[in-house]
C-alpha cells in the first residue's frame, strides 16, 4: 500500500505525518507536491497540518483550488482513503469532501495540549483497531478547530455515524456536539483536529494515535488482496 | 514621506544626521578624514544606521571582548548570523538570540512577531533547518491594563509566527517585576541543526560573482528601526501612515524552504547568504562585501518595491521583513530563479561583485553613494565609555542584609507558588505550537526543553535564563549566576552544557553607572563561562533600555544549549516513583537578597549577594551529569526562585506522588535562594553508588517520595503538610486570575 | 476601475465569539451603553472592468473563494468608478 | 437605539500579506480582471444613547479597544435609529 502526503505550501506536519508512517509504521510513504496533478500509483492520501497558505482568508481556503485538489476529490469519489489532520481537516471541509466548517476557536487563542477523546465510531477503515467508545488522548494544536454545520447537517452526522471522534473532556474549542473528527456518508474520508501522528512513539509521551495508521495500513492490505 | 533630499551641503547645515543617531564628532570624521568631502542625502543615511549601537556595536565592542568564543567545539564564533557547534557525527548546532525590545513596546504583536521571524532567518542563513525556538520574556507587573495588553500580544506574536512557521516554541522563561511596566523585554532566540558540510557564510566575493535578493518586496517599513533602536524613544504618533514592520510567516516559511534547498542541495551555486535584519540592504550587502574585502555595485532600480517612488535612501534603510541576500556564483542566475520560483517566490539579480574595495549604488541612472566598504563596517569610532559604581550599590555595601522571619511556612508556600514570576506560565505556553515536528521529548515547564536528534541515540537540550535582580544587586555575581543557572537547567535535564548565546538588556550606556553594571556584568558571566567551558558563541545588545528616564534591572539573557550523549539517561524534573529518595545537592546558605520571598515580604529587592565560587559549582555540576549518565537519577531539578520548598513542589506537580522530607534547615532557610542546588531522586538499590559518584560533602538525604498527594517537611524548628492538588491548583490558576481581574 | 466593497458575516444561527468577548471588554471599560457588537470583514476589491460585468465577477469570486457558505453571508456595494 | 458600524483598516504603506495572497488566489481562479484586494475588519456596534452622546461612545471604544493606531485606522457611519 503506498502513501501519498500532500504538501502545500505552508504544510508544517508534513514531516510528522511522514515519519510517523516511515519510520514508526514501516509504510511506503511520499510527499507528493500541491503541484502536481495526479495521485496515479497511491492507494491512501493524506493531508498534513499546518498552515496553508498562511491561514489567509480562511484556513484551508485557498489550498483547496491546488492543482492537486481535482485529483484528491476524484481519489475520494473513487471510494480510496483519505485522510486529513488539522490543517488538512480543513482544507477537506473547504474543499466540500466533508460537510461543515471550522472556525475560529471560542476561546480565540491558539491552543497546543493533550485532550481526551471518545472514539464514537471504531467501524471505520481509519479506526477498527480501537475499541468502541473507547477513550483515547490526543494532542490538538490549532486556532481554528470549531467545528460548525447546521442542524440538519449535524443530525445526519451523528444518524449516519459519520462523528468517528469526540472531545469527552473538556471541549477545547466550541465544536458543536463536541466534534473533533468525521468522516464522509461512505466512510473513506476522515478529517480530525487532533494530531495522531504526534502521537506514535513512547518517547514522546504518547502512542494512542499509532493504531490509527496501523488500521489504515490493515484495511488497505486487505483491500488489496481483495482486488487481487 | 521625503520630499526633497537635502543637498550634502543642507546636510551640514541643518544636521538632520542628529536625529538619525550620528554625532556631530562622528559627522565632521566622515567628512574630513574618511570622505574627504561631504557625504550626501544616501550616504549619511548609510553612516547613521552602519555607525548605529545596533549595527556597529561601538560601545558594547570592549565589553564584549571580555568573552570566551572558542574551544574545541565552536566552529563558528559571534561575528556571523548565529554561531555554530559541533555535536559530533559530522552534525553542528546552530544558534542565537535576538532583542526586540523596543518594536515590542510600540506594537507588541508585530514587534515580538518580527523578532521570532529575525532570529529564524539568521539560522537558516547559516545552512541550518530551524529545529526549536525559546524565547525571555519581562513585564511589569500585572495590575495594570497596559502591561496585560503588552504580555497577551507579545506572546500572541511569538506564537503566531513560530506556529505557522511550523517551528516548535518548546522553552522560554517569564518573570514580573515593576522596572519592565514601560519597556518590557522581548527576547527570541532560535536553534537549528545541520550537517557540517553544509555550513554557509555571510561573504560576497569573486568579481563577477551575482548579488540576489530573495523574499518579500521592500516597502517603507521601519525605516530608521536600526538608529531607533539606539535612541531612548516616544510614542509613536499618530499618523496616516506607519512604518511599523509586519511579519509575513507564510513567506517566511517559503523562503526558508527555498533557502535551505539552496545550501543544502545547490551548495555550488552559492557563495555567501546573509539575512536582511536591521538596517536592511544596507547592513546586510556591506556586510558581506566587508567581510570578503570585495567592492559591490548595485542598481537599486532591480530592488523589488511594494510602494512606489520609494527614495535610494528608503530603499537601503527599509527594514521589510522576511529577505535575505544571496551571493550566486555568476552563470548560476537562472538556477536560482528557478529554484526560487518553485516556491513562487522572486529571486533578482541587484548587482554584481566589483573590483576594488567601493561600494557602489546605482539609482535611476544616477551615482547615489560611492564610498569604501570598509568606512561603514570598520572605521566606526569605537567609543570609550565612563564607568561609576553606583551609588545604591556603594551604599548597600555598608548594611546587614536582610534575614526574614516567617511564622506561618506552609502558608508563605502557598503564596510563594502564586508568585507572577513562580507560578505556571501554562496559560501562556499552551498557546505555543511546542511538538510540530515531533522531536520534543521535553517540552515547555520544565528545566530545559529536550528535542530528540532522529536518526541518533543524541538530543539536544536549550533553556533561556536570566535574573535581572541578582544583576543589579551586583552585576558581577549576578552575571555568574545567570550562566550558572543555565548551566544547571541543561544538567538537570541530563546534557553537557556546549555554549552559550545572550542578550545583553540595559539601559542607557552613556550613563556611567550603567555602563559599569555592563561592565562587570559580562566579567561575572565570562568567569563563569570559562569555569564551565561554554564559550560565548553569539550575541546581541539592547541598550536604551528605559522609560522616562528609569532604567530596567541590568537583565543580561542566557542562552545555552546542552548536549545529551545518550537519550536514554536524560531525566524528568519530576518525581518517579514511590520509595525513590530525595537528594539536595549543594549547601544551602542564608541568601535572601534579591530572593522571591524579599520581593513578596518587603517589595523590595535589596541587600548584598555572596559571591559564588564558579570553579566549585562546575565541578559539581559534571559529578551529577556523571552520575546520571550510569543511570544512577530517576529526576532531577534545579533550586531557583523561591528555594527548596518552591522545588520540592515543583518536582510533585503533574504526578501522583508526594514527599515526605525531614531536614536541618529552618524554616526561612527553605526559601534562600543559594545557587547551584538540585533536588534529586534516587531509586534505594542506587544510593551507594550515586553517593560515591558525587562524592561531595554537599550531598544530603532529605526524604522519600510518597504515593499520597501531600508534601510533609519536618524542618529545624517545626513541620508544615501541603495539600499537593490545591497548591498545584493555587500555582496554576495563579496567572489566569490576575489576567482575568479589572484593575 | 470599479472599487467594490463586498462585507462577509456570520450568518445569524453562528456563534461570534469574537463579538461577545468584544462586548464584554466594553462593559469592562465602562460602556455599559454598548448593547452589542458583531464582528465582520471586508474586501475592498478594485476590478478593471465594465459595470456590467463587475457584478459577475464579484459574485463569482465571492461564491468560489471570499465566502464560506456553511457559516457565512455576504453582501457587496459598488463604491465608486474611478 | 442606534446602529454604528465602525470600519477599520490598515493604514496605507502598511504591509498587507494576507491581502496579496488573496489577490494571487483570484488571479489563479483566472479574474485577472481583479486587480487588487485589501481586507478590512467592521464592526457592527448597537448603543442605547442619544444621537449626541453615541460619537463620543463610539471614538471612545475605537480608541481604546478597537483600533490599533500603529497600523490601523478607522472611520464610521451611524446606520440608522431603531
Ligand atoms: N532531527 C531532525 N530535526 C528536524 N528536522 C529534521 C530532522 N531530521 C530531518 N529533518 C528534516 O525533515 C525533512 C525530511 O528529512 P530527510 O528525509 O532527512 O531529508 P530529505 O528529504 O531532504 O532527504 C528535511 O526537511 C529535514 O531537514
Ligand atoms: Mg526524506
Amino acid at each position: 500500500m503506498k502513501i501519498a502526503v500532500v504538501v502545500f505550501p505552508g504544510s508544517n506536519c508534513d514531516v510528522d505525518l511522514y515519519e510517523a508512517l516511515h519510520t514508526v509504521c514501516r509504510a511506503d510513504v511520499e510527499y507528493v507536491s500541491h503541484k502536481q496533478k495526479s495521485l496515479a500509483g497511491f492507494d491512501a492520501v493524506m493531508l498534513p497540518g499546518g498552515f496553508s497558505y498562511g491561514d489567509y482568508l480562511r484556513s484551508g481556503a485557498i489550498a483547496r483550488f491546488s492543482n492537486i485538489m481535482p485529483a484528491i476529490i476524484e481519489f475520494a469519489n473513487e471510494g480510496k482513503l483519505v485522510f486529513g489532520t488539522c490543517n488538512g481537516f480543513q482544507i477537506l471541509t473547504e474543499a466540500g469532501l466533508l460537510p461543515g466548517a471550522l472556525k475560529q476557536n471560542n476561546s480565540l487563542k491558539f491552543i497546543c495540549k493533550t485532550v481526551e477523546l471518545e472514539v464514537v465510531n471504531n467501524q471505520t477503515p481509519f479506526t477498527s483497531l480501537y475499541e468502541a467508545n473507547e477513550h483515547i488522548k490526543l494532542p490538538i494544536a490549532h486556532a481554528d478547530g470549531s467545528y460548525y454545520a447546521e442542524k440538519d447537517v449535524l443530525e445526519k452526522l451523528e444518524e449516519n455515524g459519520q462523528i468517528v471522534f469526540r472531545y469527552a473532556g473538556e471541549n477545547p474549542n466550541g465544536s458543536l456536539n463536541n466534534i473533533a473528527g468525521i468522516t464522509n456518508e461512505k466512510g473513506n474520508v476522515l478529517g480530525m483536529m487532533p494530531h495522531p501522528e504526534r502521537a506514535v512513539e513512547a518517547l514522546l509521551g504518547n502512542e494512542d494515535g499509532l493504531r490509527l495508521f496501523r488500521s489504515l495500513l490493515a484495511n488497505g492490505k486487505k483491500t488489496e488482496e481483495a482486488a487481487r | 514621506m521625503i520630499a526633497t533630499e537635502m543637498s550634502p551641503q543642507e546636510i551640514k547645515s541643518k544636521k538632520p544626521y542628529l536625529e538619525w543617531g550620528l554625532s556631530e564628532k562622528e559627522y565632521n570624521y566622515i567628512c574630513e578624514k574618511l570622505l574627504k568631502r561631504l557625504p550626501n542625502y544616501t550616504e549619511t543615511g548609510l553612516f547613521a544606521v552602519m555607525w548605529s549601537e545596533h549595527c556597529s556595536y561601538k560601545k558594547s565592542k570592549p565589553v564584549l571582548r571580555e568573552f570566551p568564543s572558542k574551544n574545541e567545539r565552536v566552529l563558528q564564533g559571534p561575528g556571523e548570523g548565529a554561531g555554530i557547534v559541533d555535536i559530533g557525527d559530522g552534525q553542528a548546532v546552530v544558534f542565537k538570540a535576538e532583542s526586540h525590545n523596543h518594536p515590542s513596546a510600540v506594537e507588541p504583536y508585530e514587534g515580538a512577531a518580527t523578532g521570532v521571524g529575525g532570529i529564524i532567518r539568521d539560522i537558516f542563513s547559516m545552512g541550518a533547518r530551524p529545529i526549536a525556538a525559546l524565547d525571555s520574556l519581562h513585564f511589569g507587573e500585572i495590575n495594570q491594563a497596559r502591561t496585560k495588553y503588552l504580555i497577551n500580544e507579545v506572546v500572541a506574536g511569538i506564537g503566531g509566527y513560530g506556529n505557522c512557521m511550523g517551528i516548535p516554541t518548546v522553552g522560554g522563561e517569564m518573570t514580573f517585576d515593576e522596572c519592565y511596566t514601560g519597556n518590557p523585554l522581548v527576547n527570541a532566540m532560535c536553534v537549528g541543526l545541520m550537517e557540517q558540510k553544509d555550513m554557509q557564510v555571510g561573504r560576497a566575493k569573486g568579481i563577477g560573482n551575482a548579488v540576489m535578493y530573495v523574499g518579500a518586496k521592500t516597502g517603507r517599513d521601519g525605516i530608521h528601526g536600526a538608529t531607533f533602536a539606539s535612541a531612548d524613544f516616544s510614542d509613536e504618533k499618530e499618523t496616516q501612515r506607519s512604518a511599523v514592520q509586519v511579519g509575513d510567516p507564510f513567506m517566511e516559511k517559503l523562503l526558508m524552504e527555498a533557502c535551505l534547498e539552496l545550501t543544502n542541495k545547490h551548495a555550488d551555486w552559492l557563495v555567501g547568504i546573509q539575512d536582511m535584519g536591521a538596517a536592511g540592504l544596507a547592513s546586510s550587502s556591506c556586510e558581506m562585501a566587508s567581510k570578503a574585502e570585495s567592492g559591490l555595485e548595485l542598481t537599486l532600480d532591480n530592488v523589488p518595491q511594494r510602494e512606489p517612488k520609494m527614495s535610494a535612501y528608503e530603499i537601503m534603510l527599509s527594514e521589510s521583513q522576511e529577505r535575505m541576500l544571496l551571493c550566486i556564483r555568476a552563470g548560476f542566475e537562472e538556477d536560482v530563479e528557478k529554484l526560487f520560483e518553485n516556491y513562487g517566490l522572486e529571486a533578482v539579480v541587484i548587482g554584481r561583485v566589483v573590483e576594488g574595495h567601493q561600494y557602489l549604488l546605482k539609482h535611476k541612472d544616477r551615482v547615489v553613494a560611492d564610498i569604501p566598504v570598509s568606512s561603514l563596517t570598520d572605521d566606526v569610532l569605537e567609543e570609550e565609555s565612563q564607568e561609576k559604581v553606583p551609588l545604591r550599590i556603594l551604599q548597600t555595601r555598608e548594611n546587614q542584609n536582610w534575614i526574614p522571619q516567617i511564622n506561618d511556612v506552609g502558608e508563605t508556600l502557598r503564596k510563594m507558588l502564586q508568585q507572577p514570576t513562580i507560578a505556571s506560565k501554562k496559560m501562556f505556553t499552551q498557546t505555543y505550537d511546542s511538538q510540530v515536528r515531533t522531536n520534543t521529548v521535553v517540552g515547555p515547564g520544565s528545566d530545559a526543553a529536550v528535542l530528540r536528534i532522529r536518526g541518533t541515540k543524541k538530543a539536544l537540550a536549550m533553556t533561556t535564563d536570566g535574573n535581572g535582580r541578582f544583576v543589579y544587586l551586583d552585576p558581577k555575581i549576578g552575571g555568574k549566576m545567570a550562566v550558572l543557572e543555565a548551566a544547571a537547567n541543561l544538567i538537570a535535564s541530563g546534557a553537557l552544557p556546549l555554549a552559550l548565546t545572550d542578550c545583553l538588556n540595559y539601559g542607557d550606556p552613556n550613563d556611567p553607572e550603567i555602563y559599569w553594571e555592563l561592565h562587570q556584568s559580562v566579567l561575572g558571566m565570562a568567569a563563569a563561562c570559562r569555569a564551565l567551558n561554554t564559550p560565548v558563541i553569539s550575541g546581541n545588545v539592547s541598550l536604551y533600555n528605559e522609560n522616562n528616564g528609569e532604567a530596567i534591572y541590568p537583565t543580561p539573557m542566557v542562552g545555552m544549549v546542552g548536549l545529551v550523549k545518550e537519550l536514554k539517561y536524560a531525566v524528568p524534573s519530576f518525581v518517579q516513583q514511590q520509595g525513590d529518595l530525595v537528594f539536595i545537592v549543594g549547601n544551602t546558605e542564608e541568601d535572601f537578597a534579591g530572593s522571591e520571598l524579599q520581593k513578596m515580604i518587603t517589595g523590595e529587592i535589596k541587600g548584598n549577594l555572596n559571591d559564588v565560587d564558579v570553579a566549585q559549582m562546575s565541578s559539581r555540576m559534571m559529578k551529577l551529569l556523571s552520575a546520571m549518565k550510569k543511570g544512577l537519577v530517576k529526576s532531577a531539578h534545579d533550586l531557583s526562585e523561591g528555594g527548596l520548598a518552591i522545588a520540592l513542589a515543583e518536582t510533585t506537580f503533574g504526578t501522583k506522588c508526594g514527599l515526605d522530607i525531614k531536614t536541618h534547615l529552618n524554616g526561612e532557610e527553605l526559601f534562600s535562594e543559594t545557587p547551584g542546588r538540585f533536588v534529586v531522586t534516587v531509586a534505594p538499590e542506587s544510593q551507594k553508588l550515586f553517593l560515591d559518584e558525587i562524592q561531595d560533602e554537599e550531598v544530603t538525604y532529605v526524604g522519600t517520595v510518597t504515593n499520597n498527594k501531600k508534601l510533609t517537611v519536618a524542618y529545624e524548628n517545626g513541620q508544615f503538610d501541603l495539600d499537593l492538588k490545591k497548591a498545584e491548583g493555587l500555582w496554576e490558576e495563579a496567572i489566569p486570575c490576575l489576567m482575568k481581574s479589572k484593575d | 476601475m470599479i472599487n467594490v466593497r463586498i462585507f462577509v458575516t456570520y450568518k445569524e444561527s453562528v456563534f461570534d465569539p469574537q463579538g461577545e468577548t468584544i462586548t464584554e471588554a466594553i462593559h469592562s471599560l465602562g460602556h455599559s451603553d454598548v448593547k452589542q457588537v458583531h464582528v465582520g470583514k471586508f474586501f475592498d476589491v478594485q476590478v478593471d472592468s465594465s459595470k456590467e460585468n463587475v457584478e459577475k465577477t464579484i459574485s463569482e469570486i465571492s461564491e468560489q473563494l471570499l465566502v464560506n457558505f456553511n457559516l457565512e453571508t455576504y453582501h457587496y456595494e459598488i463604491m465608486e468608478e474611478a
